[in-house]
Parts: structure tokens; C-alpha cells; sequence
């Protein structure tokens, strides 16, 4: 077998040396009665050829987003990933190792995350970034969190139900142990309901949780919802596409205590949701209550400038229970991915970026609008998604223009039944007006 | 490029550029006439200004001051640093695969869904479950799903347990995650042979506990041997048995975590499976479940129906969502690519040669370093620096050491139980002549420790830097790069 | 623009201290009148997202031999190619490295030739390879204008209708300036007929040529054709597929005095037929005539073992017109392929390719044959490839067969009219009995 | 792993497999029943016996030895090691471009086609040439396949000329094509000012001079001023004037080999059109002809038809052929995708770059270095050591300490025309920081010329080994590795 190396001969010649007469004498701490008498129920090994075959033939059955035009959104984005970020993060040195406990050995990730947290903070407006955590959910699920411990234990958060609902689901699952309450602010037009956030938010709010651009693709404001969170004193938590703060005023400068977001379209592949990257950043007063690594620099023996693991007590392999998170393993790959992606794109280019989408995304709204019966279903601005809505099921909708090649967008009915004749329509940078034109064409078609 | 000490950021130079963008191909594109001032960003971030070249020679040259799998023997104990096959990163990196969308309609992702089901079914035969979730993000998050799990099921059935018992050679993230999930943590003592200390299990073994959770094999690379003992007493007092799955790779085909007796477990694929660490992620935490707690498992559940495979989000008992979507998919390619290539014979001889690994490794340090808990070990052998340290040398000096002479180090002072601990980890896909050759190395410092030890003392000299200030680093953390005078 | 790194404040700056007030001062010495004034007649820049979707158009108007099952040969075959070749080629150290000039800085380049060289001299049965030539067909000749030399200018290359035409056209531009005379000897019932080879060997003889396998996939009796050779005091020079050599008898065991070869079944793309690798061995005695680059081992100041080009000076940059050959960059980086691709396969491995092949191509010549009115042109023995006989027009077939994504085969006819209804099939160890079966299937249909 | 010694032979152990093939899947697959045992190898090749794994990080570790472009400046005169852009290696490896077999007919074909056919039309604009054959595999064949065409012409009308005039500044592939072409060939002296000696070219130029075979700009980095009277000149004498490409990268745009007068011109894709040099090759060195030698271009031609692309076999003039099939294709998509990317404005700022590059890093180096041919140069230029030399310190010294300071050298002793020549070519991809880093460096070893020639004598010392024994290995040569003993 090709990954294995030891020859019948070697492992003969170890058993010899082991004092062993056989593999079996190894495996004596086993309870017989526990012991798989048979092999394995699996498939039986596939030549590298064949398996190639077979895994060409399942790629077959999916719709490639470079074989169709993807108007798909809701959390992940079909945006432009320049082709050196493969060829760097593929190389063995980044790829093959782990967690740099090693720091002498592992400069260069360490470096890489240290300009990736720099980069981050940066692009939301905060002091401080941590190393990445699972992704944009999660990510959620632990601000939230580390406000309850923030606030001393307060036990309520509000949430507006502009935030995907997939994170909600998520926060919902992690909040569940420590048992806060998570209370839920309706939308106004698009956008959270700020009366009804001030009815919510009390003493015993812990934080407040809105999204920015929301999952509608509306722009919340955040420093009115700010600003009605610190009255209550609790933190406010801003869940962001980073990919959208070239243009849009980073949540740091509107009142956010954490912003969470998900950093997927900085250059990572969509690989159908995952891995994904988690982005965490805060205020310098709250970095030790923290989830996550956090990468620092400092000198070695000889003075000269190197980078480490730092703050690790915040940690689980330090702290246990008590840690204030319990990740270990993150997505530094995906971080680096993303930190050449910003490298690439540098101090103007994700602007760029932002401005194309923006154009696109109210080109086709505009274009889409035309056609009859169908109507943009908020009236607040949007960046590069916005909610159609349609004369016709969107779910059939969907189906027939994937027919074309097109994938139309989200039907919004298993996320709330009230919006069950919406459709969320996403535009990048990468569709071309050729393809808007073709969209709005086939919709017209479908929609009579 | 070992002398190489620049920041993405110190290569700026205004106006120029690394990116490629079409020209605007639509009406209006003038943000300010699409949305208010307020919304737009005052400022522009201060990012770099760089060539795609200079971004390319700056991270070819930063990988280069790191040790990884591909250049290094990386023995770092509880991570199983074996070799990940490039064939997986080929069929990761499929259009199909790379570049499907989450929320594509499950007519247009059916084979995502059908590698996602036979996953799940591959795991749950190899881990002897009866259904298995591939939607934790690591094992940690696991860990998370599987207590939540148990807690859902407690819950179900009436009762409010609150405690979980963790013995004191746990994983770390073993009692954050059960913290997490709302319980009191109790922690085990281990016993002399470095198991659990039944007398202290018996003595907290109450209606109270709501589970037990045990890493198999042990993170001292030992097989716990009262396993059924232990399975029968925690399920006679109504606890579940959770199996932390991180060491699973040397039990392969050998035994079965279903079959010791083990309700809940959870896979690491980044170990177990070969895909890739990253150099710190992502990774992959599939758990399984026996069939009384498959109601809980997260939503959704990938289900095989007679017009295809297809999303469960129909469970009412679920404990929810942990990720948005389903699961590290990029990764569940790797491992599924993985697994297809061994077969279940090929994934025995994996168990087979990773516990032959560690035995030998461990007879020929044996007679130089402390060994706590006398074998024969399983995947990976644990060593006490306490000799060397009467001589001034630590675990971490013996690590440092060893990166001089062209080695990762083995994982330090973990598992707790052990002090100066050197927790080494050989992986089936090394070569006896590697590990002589590493052997060679941790007994030449040995004697050095003896003999010349400021030569330990000093290490490493061929590093890009030498040892650093973790003091400094936390006292005045520096996290961020800044501008010069910014 | 993104592979422009001076900004222009930075080419003012640098104009300056260059002490011109423009660019086009630097441009004096070109005459006015010879100055393009207008730009390049060439299409606008695109972006790279633009760039890669008009590429993947173009490649859709190609058979990819992973969509369509391919039965071409001719020279360039459908091999295995493992995983990791192209994962370790890509690293930029090998990839963007040029001639180890700087040998000290070289030795990861000049390592893997050597390795090379050793594995090719062990494949061939000879002493000695070089660090590549640019192809097979060219490789062959550079033998040729070798043998010319070493044969102290004899003017007559003897080569067989057996060696492929392909191959034959470029020994015949390559001698046209030493101006020998090349003269062609016929096949018998599919190899080389021996007694004309007798007839046409003289005094006057550089150099036999044959193939093996030969161009119709048929095995030669190397060893009689080179003791004719010998006889009249002329080279023995044998062209020659190395993937066939793990299991065929090396060339080097027949009597040969020099062997080239195409290596790029040995791991190297298709790519429509470039680059290839150029395999080119020959006796100790003549290596000092030998064409291209030699690694040779050495040792460093504190003796330690390195690697250096060595015997220089039958090259053209010391020799210039008097050296050996004009070849200056060669296809390092497809001796690198194979270099890899022969390690993977090892000992065995080549073998059993070799063992696999030669069944599948047995059982699809024994298959086809059964159709109607379909024969196997030669009767002499074969390796993975055959000529068959067609009742119908092969070019006709080809289309038909082609429309069910197979490549049937290359039709003869272009190479010798007298062959003009036969059909060249190659089967590799890459097809499986269900494809081989389905071709069989789809020509009983083509030729009824 | 600057101290990993190992061959892949060297790793070999006796049943170890790195390789995975099927079984076979077809009845008799005895070679014996199949082949008579003449043809059947007596015994294995001495092959290495290695694992994937072994061989993954064998090949790793040795491209760790290697400087690149990638990771390091390397200003190799006259080679263009300029930046190598990712994306065109995407584009080489999609399936219909990498596995389309040459054979495959025109019909399955035809994008493959189109790019060729583009390709050369793009070329032919861009030196001002009628016709482009895209099949030399690099620039020596080029050069081959240019003199053939301009010797078949001659013979086409009756004449049959036996020189070739070639500068003494040319590269050596110039006299060594020429020769191969059956000319005899003449050199010709370069004047003070480094061009052409226009008595000599006067002296030599008669009816038996089928060519003049230039460089431009030439190899001292300098454009031939009277280059039109040149032209002039032989034509008058019924020569053809053929122009090495090798140094297009300098006139992008500015001007063109057929607005000078050049009959013939071929192009280096892996210089000027980013193709990787990849330790050595593989390159592409088309050829571009001016209409009257048209008729001679090697078979087959890519054409337009009515009905798509064509290879057109029916060229009863041609020269025949070079190499086995089209081209090295692989190399013609990276350049078109380079061209597509770069535009006509994009193209010109890259000769304007690399004559910007040239000139700066000349005007820092001149104090410091002796500069034969004073400026201004085109895209590189050449200095002389000899300065230095009189301190003991030749170009090769420098060479050798510059690796010490974390650079690749430059050309040294070519052109031939220059003693002690250091051939620098900086390229347009390298930005003023760079320049300014690698002038400093030059300008140091300048000084330690001067203050501490032995730091340079002992250079190199950071690199795997050191100086080399060139005699050694040319009086024993060791071309292979043999087993101990065998
Ligand atoms: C024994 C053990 N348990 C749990 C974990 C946590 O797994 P992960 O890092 O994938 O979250 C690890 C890995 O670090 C481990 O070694
Ligand atoms: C001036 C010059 N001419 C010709 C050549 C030969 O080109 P190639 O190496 O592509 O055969 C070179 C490159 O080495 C060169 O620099």
C-alpha cells in the first residue's frame, strides 16, 4: 500500500526488537469479547484511477458555479478568488503543519496570522482580531457568549430577526448550556425595528445582535441600534460580510463591542459551505475574555522580532473548564487564504470589489423590477442582495431556471413562511451584465 | 530565506496593485448615488499595496521558515501528523466540489449529498454507531454535539442531570465542552497504570452524572483495559459513555467504540482520515451516535430517499445547528477520497503499523528518557523528561533541541498526568528508517544533557529565530501591526 | 497593473536618478523612422475573472481524454499519471529555477537530474543519459548527427519504414544541413525486413535506426538488425517508449549503441503534444559526443558530495559552432516528471504498467477481430498497440465512434497510402475491460 | 533541510510501493503467454523501492535546495527571469488543454486550434512579421528552423550560399544552429561602442553570405544604432537578416524586428512571455518569417478555414519538421493567456519597465563596477569584474558571495566580448526595492573587495554545500548513482 511505508520485512525485524512475537502480543489491553472479528464493512479499496473515475462521476451530479451563473447567497458567495492563493496555501511548509506550538518553527504561519489579524481589525474598525474560529455562525454563537460573561452573566439576548436565520439556529444551539434567553426583534422594512429593540433591551440584556448588511442584504443602522444597547449596557455585536467593508463603514466606527462575520468571500472556495472562516474581532478592554488563538510579536534571545501563540490562558488546553471557549483546532488555512486575498486586493481593491457589486446588485433589482408582478419585497438599501418577490413559487421558479443554468436565488419560505413568495437574489462582482440580462430574461419566462 | 523578517505590510508602496478587475460593464456604479454617505466608509482600510509578485514571493518565502508534515517528521503527540495524500487535495479541488454552492437546489448537489451519506455510513461501521452527523467543524465542536446530545436525551427522558466526569489525562477541550454544554465538570483521578481510577469513578458515579467521557486509547497512548467494567457501571446508573475519537487511528478494524460500549463518539477527521492540518485547521468533527440518541443528532440530517439523497430539517428533538451549513465539506472529500483508497483491509494495516510505530520508538527510548506507563502503548508513547530535568534540562529544552537537529517536537507537559511530558506520536506513514533516525536524535540529547548541555540550553541556532519572549509577548501584547507612527 | 510592481512616483523617482527627464530619452538609440507609433494591433487586456471564462470556452471545444475514452497513440499515450508529480513540480524552487549555472544554488535541480540520468541509463540498459532533449523525434535526430560524427563523417543513415513517420520527417530536416542522405528500409510483416536492412548497410553507413516498439505497436528483432549494423561498422541507434522498458528487454541488452526515446508517457501531460521529454542514452566511450546537459557528482571544499553540469564542453555555450548540438534549454522540468513518476513506480511498478498494457491491448485486439471484416494488419508480435484493418473508411469511423466520446484510433492513411484502411489503436493500461468492450460494441456498429 | 543529503535510491527499501494500479481486469495477462522470453526483461531495472510518502517529501525537501524566482531575485542575464504568473499555470491545466491528445481530430480539437492560430497571428503583430510557426520547442530550434528556411529560399532560387555572418557578442546557440544548417559560419567583431564593426560586416559581406544572424538588442544590452543600414547593407548583397529574439522583452511595442529589417525572428515564450523555465526547460521558441519565406515554414501550418481550424500538411516548400507533433503547447497557453492579459498598453509598459529597471540599477552600480559600454541600455546590462579581479576578486567570486546575501547571480562571463563580464537583467517585475536591495549588496562585495576579499573567497558558505569541484567531475565523471558495491 503506497501510504504505508514498512516492509513485511521491517515490521518483522520491529517486532523482533519490540520483544514481540506477533502484532497481536500489542494488542493484549483489548478485551477479546470487544475484539472485530471481521474486517470492516466498506467499500473495497479503489486503485488511484478508478477512484478518480468514480469521484469525476459524483462532481457530475453538482452545479458547478463556473458551469452556471450562481445568484445564490444567504452566507456564501460566489466571488472572485485570484489564483495565487491556491498555489501559496498549497505549498507543504503552510498546508502539513498544525498549530504552531513550535513558534521557532512555525514563523511563518505565525507571521501570516499575525498580518491576518492585523488585516481584520483593519477591515472592521476594531482593535483586536483572534485567529480565526469556525465560521460565520459559530463565530456568532460565541460572541454572544463571551457577552454573557462580559456582563457578569447577564442571561438575555436580543437578537434581530435581520440575522441569517441559520446563525440564530446556531446561537440558539450554543446558548442552550448556560440557558440565556434569546429574544428576537422584528424587521421594520428591511431592517430591525428599533422601537421594538428599545421594548427589548433591559438590564438584564447581555447583548445586542444585529447584521450588517442583514441577511435581506438591507443596511441596518447600526449606530441607532448601538446606541440603544449601551443605554441598556449591554454589548453590541455586529455579524458583517467582511468582503463588504472596502466600501461600507466598518461596524467599529458605528458602536460595535464585537463583530463577527464571515470571512468566506475573501477567497475561499465555496466547497458547498465549508470550511468556512469564522472572523472574530473586539475592543482591546475585552481581549482576554476572548474565544480563540490570538497571535502576538515579541524578540527572541537575540532581540530580533519573532511572533508567538500569546494570551493562551484564556484557552481550554490551559484553562479547561473555565477557558472561555472550547475550540482548538480553527480554520488557519482558510485565514491564510483570505490574508493573501487581502494582500492581492490591498488598501483599494476590496473597495473596488464593493462598488461592482453594489452596481450590479441595483442594475439587476432595477432590471428584475421591470418585469411584471415581480417587486423588491424591502424598500431599504441593500448592498449585493436584496429580497424579489415573485407572482410565481419561487421553489418552482428555481427549478426551471436551473433548466438554464441558473441558479436564481433562495427561496425564503423555509425560513419564514411569511415571506414564502420571496426569492433572495445575490449579485458579486463576478456576474457579468450579460448574465443579469440573461437571468432577468428566463425569469420573465418563468414568471408569466 | 531564513533571514527573511518582513511583514506583508512593510512591502506597501502607494499605488500599486495585485489585483484584476473587469471595468465597470453596468449603469450608475457610483456608490455615493446608490447609498447615503453614512454608509459609506470615510476611510480606506490600511491595507498593502503590493504586486501579485510581491505577494507571491513574500508567502513562498514565509513557508519556508516553517517545519511541516511534507518537509519534516512532525511527531506531535494526540495529532496524528501523517501524511495527507495529494490525491485528496485533487478531488477536493474538483469544479463539482470546490465550486458548489451551499444552498444549491439537492436536485443540482446530489453527489455532495451522496459522498456525505456514504461518509456518515463508512464512519458509523468503522466506529460500530448507528448514525453520525458530519456537521461539527472540528472535534471539539464534537465534543459540543455530543453533550448537548446526551443532555437533549436526559432531558427527553425527565431528568436534569448536572455533572460530567472527565479524568485528569483529558483533553482539554474535553471539560470546555462539556462546560459549554451546561454541566458541572468532575474530574477523574487516573490510577497507577494510568486508567481510570475505578474506586474515584465508583465514589462519583451518581444519578447526578449525566455521562462519562474517555478518550480510547488514552491520551498516555494506553488501552484502557476495564472498559466493559467501566461501560457497565455508568450505564447501570443511567450516565452515557462518551468516547473522545482522536486517537482512533490505531484501533481501526481492531476494535470499535459501539462495540466497547461507548454511546456517543466523535471522529477527527484531520487526524484519523489524512486531511490536511493546515497549520492549525480546518479540520473536520463528525459524531456518532448510537441509535437511542439519533432523534438529537443537528440539523440536517442527510437522508437517502427513493428520488435521491436528500436534507432532513424534519427533527423535532434535534439539538440545532452548529455551523450555518453542513458540515466542512472540503474536508469530508479528503477523508471520503481517504478511505475509498485503503479499504477495510488498508485501514487495518493503518492500526497495525501505527501501534507497531509507537512500540518500537518506545523500546529504543525507553532506556534514555522516564517512561511512566510501562507498555506496550498503542498509537503513541509517553515520556517524562523528569531524568533530564534533575539536570537542568526540561521537556521543552529536549523540544527546542530537537528542532536543531531537523525534527517537529513531540507534543509537551500533555497529558497533565505526566510531568515534563514528551508525548510522541510516530503515525503509520513513517518509516522505521525515520524513526531510527528521530531515536538517534532524542538519545544524542539525552547524553547531551549529560555531557554538554548549554548546547540544549542554546537551542535552536537554525531556526529563523531563536527562543522567544512569551513573557514579554503576554505582558505587552502587540497583536496588530501598525503603520510606522500610526 | 498587477505584474507591474513601480508605481509611478517610483519611475519618476527612478528617472531621475537615472538623470533622464523621460523614458524616451532612454530610446535614443532607436531609429525614429523604425518606432511603432501606434499600439499593438492585439486584443484589450482582460481581466483575469473574463480571461478564465473565455480560456475554459475554448478548452470545451476539446476531447479532454478523462470526458472521451482514448485509444490514440502514435507517440503519445494515455498513461497514469499519479497525484503527486504535479503537486511537487509546482513548488516555485523547481518551477522558476533555470540551468543550475549557480551549482551551490542549485542542488535541489541538479539532484533530481542526476537521479534521472541514473534511472534512464537503467531503463535503457545503457551507461549514460543526458539531462533531456526536447522529443523523441528530435532526439532521434541528434543520434543521428552523433552517429554522423562518430562514424568520422559517414553519410548515410539507415532507418526503417518502422520507425514513426512523424519521427522520420524531423531526422530528415535535422540532416538536411550536414546534408546525409537517409535511406529508408522496408517492413516485412510488420517489422523491419532484415534482409534489406543487409542489402542497404554498407561502408558508408552511420547509423541503423529502429524502433521498438515500433511505430505500429510491433517488436523488432533489435538484436539481428544490430548485429547488421555492427557488421558494417555503423552505430546501432534504437528509439524506443521507456514505459515499455519495466517489462520489454532494454534496447541497451540488443546491441545498441545509442537510445532515445519519448518520455512523456513516463508522467508528463498530454497537452496535445508538447512539451514532451527527449530520452537520450548512449556508451561511456561516446559521451564526450554526446548532445545536452550532464549532471555529474562531485564533491564541495569540506568534501561533501555535490552535484554539478559537468563535460561542458561539447556544449554550444563554449564550443558554440563546433559543439555537439545547438540545445541550450532543454525539458527540465518533464525530466522532472518522470523522475518522480519512475520513483512512484519504483522497481515493480513499471513492470507491472508494462504487464497491464500488454493484456488490455491483447484483449482488445483479440476482441475487435472478432468483428466482421475486422483484422489485425501484422502479424509480428506487439506491445499495447496494433494495426487494424477496417472494412470501412477509418476516417469515417473515427467521426462515428468520436460522436460516442471514444478516440477510436489514428487512421494510416496520412502516414502511407498503402495502409490507407487501417486504423492505429493504442490501449494503455488506463482502459478497463468495460471500455475496451463498449469500443468493440461501438465499431461492430461503425463498420456494418 | 539545507543539511538532506539522501538520492531517492538512497531511501529505498526492498517491497516498499509508492505506486497504485488496478488489478488486471481481463483474462490472460501472462506476459509469457503473450510474448516469446527474448522480449521479456531478464531482471527489474535497479529502480528505488520507496513509498509515496518518501517520495513526497524527497522531492519537497530537495526543492528546498534551490533558489527561484519565486523566492528569490535572480537576475540571470539574457534568460528573463521575470515573474511566472500562477494563473497561467491554471490555465495550462485545465482538461481540455492538458489531456487532448495530438492526434485527437480537428473536429474534437478546435479551441486547441484557435488558441495556436491566435497565438501566432498575436506574435506576427508583435515583431511585425507576415507568418509565425509556433513549433520550435525553444529558442535554439528557433534559430534551426529560421537558417533552414532562409537556406531553402536561397536553393528555391538557384543559390547556394554557404556563410553565415554571427557577431563575436552572440549567443553561443547562434554558430552552433548555423552550423547545424550546413553555413559555415563567420564571425564578425564588435565595434568599441559594442554593435556590429561595420568594415568587418563591409569585408565579409559577399555573395556567399546567406545571412547575418543579430541579436537585439544584443547581448551588451544595447540596441544597434545603425541597425537599419545593416539591413540595408545585406540586402543589397542578397542576404537575409535574422534577428535572436531572445531580448524582445526590450522592444514591446516601441518597435518591431520586421520595421527593422529583419527577414526572420524567432521568440522565446518562456523569456519574454512568462513561460517558467522550470530548472531548464521545457521553453517554446517560435519563429516568425517575413512573406517571402512563407513557403518554407515547417509542416503542419495552423490555418483559417470556412469550417473552423486546420493543420495544413500540404506545404510542398516547407523545411519539414522539428519535433514530433505541434509545439509545446503546454508553453503557447501560458504565453496567449500572459498576452490576453497584458493588452497592447500592458505589453509596452512591460519594455518600458524593464529599460527603466535596467538603467537604474546601472546608474547605481557604475561608480562601484567597471561599465565597458556606457548607456543608455535597453533591459539589461553588462558590467565588468576586472576592476575587481585586480583585487584577486573575479566575477565568479561575486557570483558566489551574492548567493550568500540572498541572491541568485547574474550571467557571468557572457558575452564573451567582455572579460570578467556580471550580464544583469533585472526584468520589469522586480520593483525598486528590490534593485535598491541587490545594488547594496553588489556595492558591499564591491567594498569587501577591497577591506575582506576573503569573506567573498569563501563564499559561498550559507548554502546546502559550497564551491564545487569542477575538475573533479569533468576528469571522473560520476553521471549516475550506482548501488554499494555495484
Ligand atoms: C485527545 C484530543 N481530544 C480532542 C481534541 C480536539 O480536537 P480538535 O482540535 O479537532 O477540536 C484533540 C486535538 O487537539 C485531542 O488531541
Ligand atoms: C541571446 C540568446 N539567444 C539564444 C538563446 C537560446 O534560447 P533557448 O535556450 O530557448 O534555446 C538564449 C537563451 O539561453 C539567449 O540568451
Amino acid at each position: 500500500m503506497r501510504y504505508l511505508p514498512n516492509t513485511p520485512a521491517q515490521q518483522k525485524e520491529m517486532l523482533r526488537s519490540i520483544g514481540a512475537s506477533s502484532l497481536e502480543d500489542l494488542l493484549s489491553p483489548i478485551p477479546p469479547k470487544a475484539r472485530l472479528r471481521r474486517p470492516l464493512n466498506l467499500a473495497a479499496a479503489l486503485a488511484e484511477g478508478d477512484l478518480v473515475r468514480h469521484m469525476r462521476a459524483l462532481t457530475a451530479l453538482n452545479a458547478d458555479s463556473d458551469q452556471y451563473t450562481c445568484f445564490l447567497g444567504g452566507g456564501a458567495y460566489d466571488h472572485y478568488i485570484p489564483s495565487p492563493i491556491n498555489h501559496l496555501i498549497s505549498r507543504g511548509e503552510f498546508f502539513t503543519a498544525y498549530t504552531p506550538y513550535q513558534p521557532e518553527a512555525s514563523q511563518g504561519t505565525l507571521r501570516t496570522i499575525y498580518e491576518y489579524q492585523t488585516m481584520v481589525a483593519e477591515l472592521t474598525g476594531m482593535d483586536v482580531a483572534n485567529a480565526s474560529l469556525y465560521d460565520g455562525a459559530s463565530s456568532l454563537a460565541e460572541a454572544a457568549l463571551m457577552a454573557h460573561s462580559a456582563t457578569e452573566g447577564r442571561e438575555q439576548i436580543a437578537i434581530s430577526r435581520g440575522v441569517n436565520p441559520l446563525y440564530r439556529q446556531v446561537v440558539a444551539t450554543y446558548v442552550e448550556g448556560p440557558n440565556l434567553r434569546v429574544k428576537e426583534v422584528p424587521l421594520g422594512d428591511g431592517t430591525t425595528d428599533l422601537a421594538a429593540l428599545k421594548k427589548t433591551v433591559s438590564g438584564k440584556t447581555a447583548a445586542v445582535i444585529v447584521q450588517y448588511p442583514n441577511f435581506f442584504g438591507c443596511l441596518e443602522d447600526v449606530q441607532a441600534a448601538a446606541d440603544i444597547c449601551h443605554e441598556g449596557g449591554a454589548l453590541m455585536i455586529v455579524a458583517t460580510d467582511p468582503v463588504s467593508l472596502g466600501l461600507l463603514t466598518p461596524p467599529g466606527a458605528l458602536g460595535a463591542d464585537i463583530v463577527v462575520g464571515e470571512g468566506q468571500g475573501l477567497g475561499v472556495p465555496l466547497s458547498y459551505g465549508g470550511p468556512n472562516l469564522g472572523v472574530f474581532a473586539t475592543r482591546t478592554d475585552l481581549v482576554r475574555r476572548m474565544p480563540g488563538r490570538l497571535v502576538g510579536a515579541t524578540v527572541d534571545r537575540d532581540g530580533k522580532r519573532g511572533f508567538v501563540l500569546t494570551l493562551q490562558t484564556r484557552e481550554q488546553h490551559i484553562r479547561r473548564e473555565k477557558a472561555t471557549s472550547n475550540i482548538c483546532t480553527n480554520v488557519a488555512l482558510c485565514a491564510l487564504m483570505a490574508t493573501i486575498h487581502v494582500a492581492l486586493l490591498g488598501k483599494h481593491g476590496l473597495r473596488k470589489v464593493g462598488e461592482l457589486a453594489l452596481a450590479k446588485a441595483h442594475y439587476a433589482a432595477e432590471a428584475l423590477t421591470k418585469i411584471p408582478g415581480v417587486r423588491l419585497r424591502f424598500g431599504a438599501p441593500f448592498f449585493k442582495e436584496f429580497a424579489l418577490q415573485l407572482p410565481k413559487s419561487p421553489e418552482r421558479v428555481v427549478k426551471r431556471l436551473a433548466k438554464e443554468k441558473i441558479l436564481a436565488g433562495i427561496p425564503l419560505k423555509p425560513f419564514d413562511r411569511s415571506l414564502k413568495d420571496c426569492l433572495l437574489v445575490a449579485v458579486t462582482e463576478k456576474r457579468t451584465r450579460q448574465e443579469i440580462d440573461a437571468f432577468v430574461q428566463a425569469l420573465s419566462q418563468a414568471v408569466v | 530565506m531564513s533571514g527573511y523578517d518582513k511583514l506583508i505590510f512593510e512591502l506597501s508602496s502607494p499605488g500599486r496593485i495585485g489585483y484584476s478587475l473587469p471595468a465597470p460593464d453596468v449603469p450608475n456604479a457610483d456608490p455615493k448615488e446608490l447609498l447615503a454617505a453614512k454608509h459609506l466608509r470615510a476611510s480606506p482600510p490600511e491595507l498593502p499595496e503590493v504586486s501579485e509578485f510581491d505577494v507571491v514571493r513574500h508567502y513562498s518565502r514565509l513557508s519556508q521558515l516553517n517545519y511541516g508534515v511534507d518537509t519534516h517528521f512532525y511527531p506531535l503527540g494526540s495529532c496524528t501528523m501523517k501524511y495527507n495524500p495529494k490525491l485528496n487535495e485533487d478531488m477536493a479541488r474538483l469544479g463539482g466540489f470546490a465550486r458548489l454552492h451551499p444552498l444549491t437546489p439537492e436536485t443540482h448537489s446530489q453527489g455532495a449529498l451522496q459522498l456525505m451519506w456514504e461518509l456518515a455510513r463508512d464512519l458509523a461501521e468503522i466506529a460500530g454507531m448507528d448514525a453520525v452527523s458530519l456537521q461539527p467543524a472540528a472535534g471539539a465542536q464534537g465534543e459540543l454535539a455530543g453533550v448537548l446530545m446526551i443532555r437533549a436525551y436526559h432531558l427527553a427522558r425527565g431528568e436534569r442531570r448536572t455533572k460530567v466526569l472527565v479524568p485528569d489525562s483529558a483533553h482539554g477541550t474535553n471539560p470546555a465542552s462539556t462546560a459549554i454544554a451546561g454541566y458541572r465538570v468532575v474530574q477523574l483521578k487516573s490510577d497507577a497504570e494510568g486508567g481510570v481510577d475505578l474506586t474515584d469513578l465508583e465514589r462519583n458515579l451518581d444519578e447526578e452524572v449525566a455521562a462519562l467521557m474517555i478518550t480510547v486509547p488514552n491520551t498516555l497512548g494506553l488501552f484502557e483495559p476495564r472498559i466493559l467494567e467501566i461501560s457497565e457501571m455508568c450505564h447501570a446508573k443511567g450516565a452515557q459513555l462518551y468516547m473522545d475519537g482522536a486517537n482512533l487511528n490505531a484501533i481501526l478494524g481492531i476494535t470499535r467504540p459501539g462495540d466497547l460500549g461507548f454511546d456517543v463518539c466523535h471522529f477527527n477527521l484531520h487526524k484519523t482520515f489524512t486531511t490536511p492540518h493546515g497549520g492549525g485547521g480546518p479540520g473536520a468533527g463528525p459524531v456518532g451516535v448510537r441509535a437511542h440518541l439519533e432523534p438529537f443528532l443537528p440539523t440536517p440530517v442527510v437522508t437517502k430517499t427513493d428520488d435521491g439523497y436528500a436534507l432532513d430539517w424534519n427533527r423535532p428533538q434535534s439539538i440545532g445547528k452548529l455551523q450555518a451549513f453542513w458540515g466542512n465539506f472540503g474536508m469530508l472529500v479528503r477523508a471520503y477520497t481517504y478511505i475509498r483508497t485503503m479499504g477495510p483491509d488498508g485501514l487495518r494495516a493503518v492500526a497495525d503499523n501505527a501501534i507497531l510505530n509507537a512500540n518500537y520508538l518506545m523500546k529504543r527510548l525507553e532506556p534514555h528518557y522516564d517512561l511512566p506507563h510501562p507498555g506496550p502503548c498503542m498509537h503513541e508513547c509517553v515520556f517524562s523528561a523528569r531524568r533530564q530535568k534533575k539536570l537542568g534540562i526540561s521537556a521543552m529544552d529536549v523540544a527546542k533541541r530537537l528542532l536543531d537537529l531537523g525534527f517537529y517536537a513531540p507534543s509537551t507537559y500533555f497529558p497533565l498526568v505526566v510531568e515534563e511530558a514528551l508525548m510522541i506520536e510516530p503515525t503509520e506513514t513513517e518509516s522505521k528508517e525515520t524513526l531510527d533516525a528521530f531515536c538517534d536524535a532524542m538519545i544524542q540529547i539525552a547524553r547531551e544533557a549529560e555531557s554538554t548541555p548549554q548546547v540544549i540550553h542554546d537551542a535552536p541556532v537554525t531556526t529563523p529565530v531563536r527562543r522567544l519572549d512569551q513573557t514579554l509577548a503576554a505582558r505587552q501584547p502587540d497583536l496588530r501591526w501598525r503603520p510606522r507612527g500610526g
